[in-house]
């Protein structure tokens, strides 16, 4: 039925197909990698949060650059207006 | 009658590969680069390396897949060779060898098949077609009408009882893999309004039912050993044995008449191999204003001098019933035709 | 001919090929997902999307800080100079 | 065996196993792409690196802009403390 799992070539192209409701998955082994041309798919996956994590802490600076730089303007206006 | 399609291109058939074996582990597997096939896989193989065609589908059942060879050692595969995927452009719709028919499903499972002139073991306008479900398969509709009208058609487990949804089905990848030519299916969900039978209606496609079945170089029929052998109305040859044709009423039951032959007479142990086909069918040489008639083929299995001689006796037996009780059964008259090998030039 | 998709072990690995212009792809239906290990792609998609939104955002304030810091270092610079 | 790296049916669902040691590889040509139903991966592969480099280039910033304010802070002080 049309819910088989297709491996299909189309003018040339290689296509994986699954029925409406069905996934592709790829599982790797404790060193088995997928890898699309060069690239390691795990790799860039991990890479991914490692951007996410890494976005996180630079906000986190920025909160206390903003703080210090708050302070610094106050204190700044106080002395100029002595 | 149900119809069903024989051939098919799975990849675990042996008979698709051109040395007559699934491939190896490791083999080289080939498909060529222009041919256009969808291939059903029913287990998981591994391979060296398998050349895919540009346009073609791989139908994966649970648990079928491909995976790499590891280099171990498979029982029978020494040493990999080159395995290619048989060309399956050649099997056509129309070829008569190509289907199996039976009057119920069951009798589809349990091989169970009936016997019919040519044209009609290609399916007839109320029949029902079965692609069988899990199998993949490459079949040409090239069709001199044009249309080619049934009751339904299966295709992997999906039956079409309706010109929409048939449509749709043929728009899809899968289907242009499957079915290529220039015919087009009518599918009408319905069965023959005439308790005397239907015609086939394969009639016009006589020319090229017949080309499929003896191939495009002529006429290749089996050499005969009786004489006089003659051709049923629909078939490609001629044949020993017998036909009966019967002019009938419109109170004349198909179903009613053919549960009789077969009850009263084909299940007598004397005529357990004769083979019958009874259908309407029009005489093609009197094409105009012709009517159409009830044809009776009867084939047995004998040999030599033998042969056509108990299908002779069979066409006997059933003319005298026609004679006593004709009338109840609706058939006006009947004429017989018989060609067995003891009346071949005297001998 | 060089341009048919192709399967092939290489030393163990499981190798899928296309020709030089030719695609390889991935399609499930409305409901599939592609997953990979335990994560699903589509959620990984849409996280690069949020990093790079984020990433801008991060630039703005960061843009932001800059002017402000050499506003306060030009004032600094003055009240020193007194 | 199992061990080997494997594309299989499982209950209507492509899966794409690598052995433990083993690779599943998805080669293109040069001009040949790799698709996740809509997204080019490839895309997505050089927005994940250009995500990472941005992060690189924001934290130099946020370390400029922390010693700038630092030195700011310092310098407030002792004005402050005059």
């Amino acid at each position: 039925s049309d819910e088989q799992p297709r491996m299909t070539s189309e003018r040339g192209n290689l296509v994986f197909h699954t029925g409406s409701t069905k996934n592709i998955e790829f599982r790797t082994g404790s060193q088995g990698k997928i890898k699309i041309n060069e690239d390691d798919l795990a790799e860039l996956f991990s890479q991914i949060r490692k951007n996410k994590d890494e976005i996180l802490e630079v906000k986190r600076s920025i909160g206390v650059l903003q703080n210090v730089s708050n302070q610094i303007t106050l204190i700044n206006s106080k002395i100029v207006s002595l | 009658v149900y119809k069903q399609w024989i051939p098919n291109t799975n990849f675990e058939n042996a008979s698709n590969w051109d040395k007559d074996r699934i491939p190896c582990a490791n083999d080289v597997v080939l498909f060529k680069s222009n041919q256009e096939i969808s291939v059903f896989v029913q287990s998981t193989h591994s391979l060296t390396d398998m050349y895919l065609p540009l346009n073609g589908e791989f139908i994966m059942a649970p648990g079928a897949g491909f995976a790499a060879f590891d280099g171990s050692w498979h029982p029978g595969c020494d040493t990999g060779s080159a395995v290619s995927f048989t060309d399956a452009e050649k099997y056509k719709w129309h070829d008569p060898a190509l289907w199996h028919a039976a009057t119920s499903l069951e009798d589809l499972d349990q091989r169970k098949y009936i016997f019919a002139v040519d044209e009609e073991r290609v399916p007839c306008q109320y029949d029902d077609v079965i692609f069988q479900p899990e199998t993949s398969f490459r079949v040409n509709i090239d069709s001199s009408e044009r249309m080619i009208h049934l009751r339904s058609i299966s295709i992997m487990g999906q039956k079409f009882t309706s010109d929409a949804a048939l449509a749709e089905y043929m728009q899809r990848s899968s289907a242009k893999l499957q079915f290529h030519g220039n015919g087009t299916f009518q599918v009408t969900n319905a069965r023959c309004p005439d308790k005397s039978g239907c015609e086939c209606g394969n009639a016009g496609e006589h020319r090229q039912i017949c080309a499929a079945l003896l191939g495009d170089s002529g006429t290749r029929c089996p050499v005969l050993v009786c004489k006089d052998p003659f051709q049923p109305v629909g078939h490609c040859c001629e044949i020993c044995g017998a036909t009966i044709s019967l002019e009938y009423t419109p109170g004349f039951d198909m179903r009613q008449y053919q549960n009789r032959i077969l009850h009263t007479f084909l299940s007598l142990p004397k005529y357990a191999g004769v083979q019958m086909a009874i259908s309407k069918v029009r005489k093609p040489q009197t094409s105009r204003n012709s009517v159409p008639l009830i044809q009776i083929v009867l084939m047995d299995d004998k040999m030599g001098s033998q042969t056509g001689t108990n299908a002779e006796q069979l066409a006997e037996d059933i003319m005298r019933d026609i004679a006593e009780h004709g009338d109840s059964f609706g058939i006006v008259t009947g004429t017989v035709q018989v060609a067995t090998g003891s009346n071949s030039s005297g001998q």
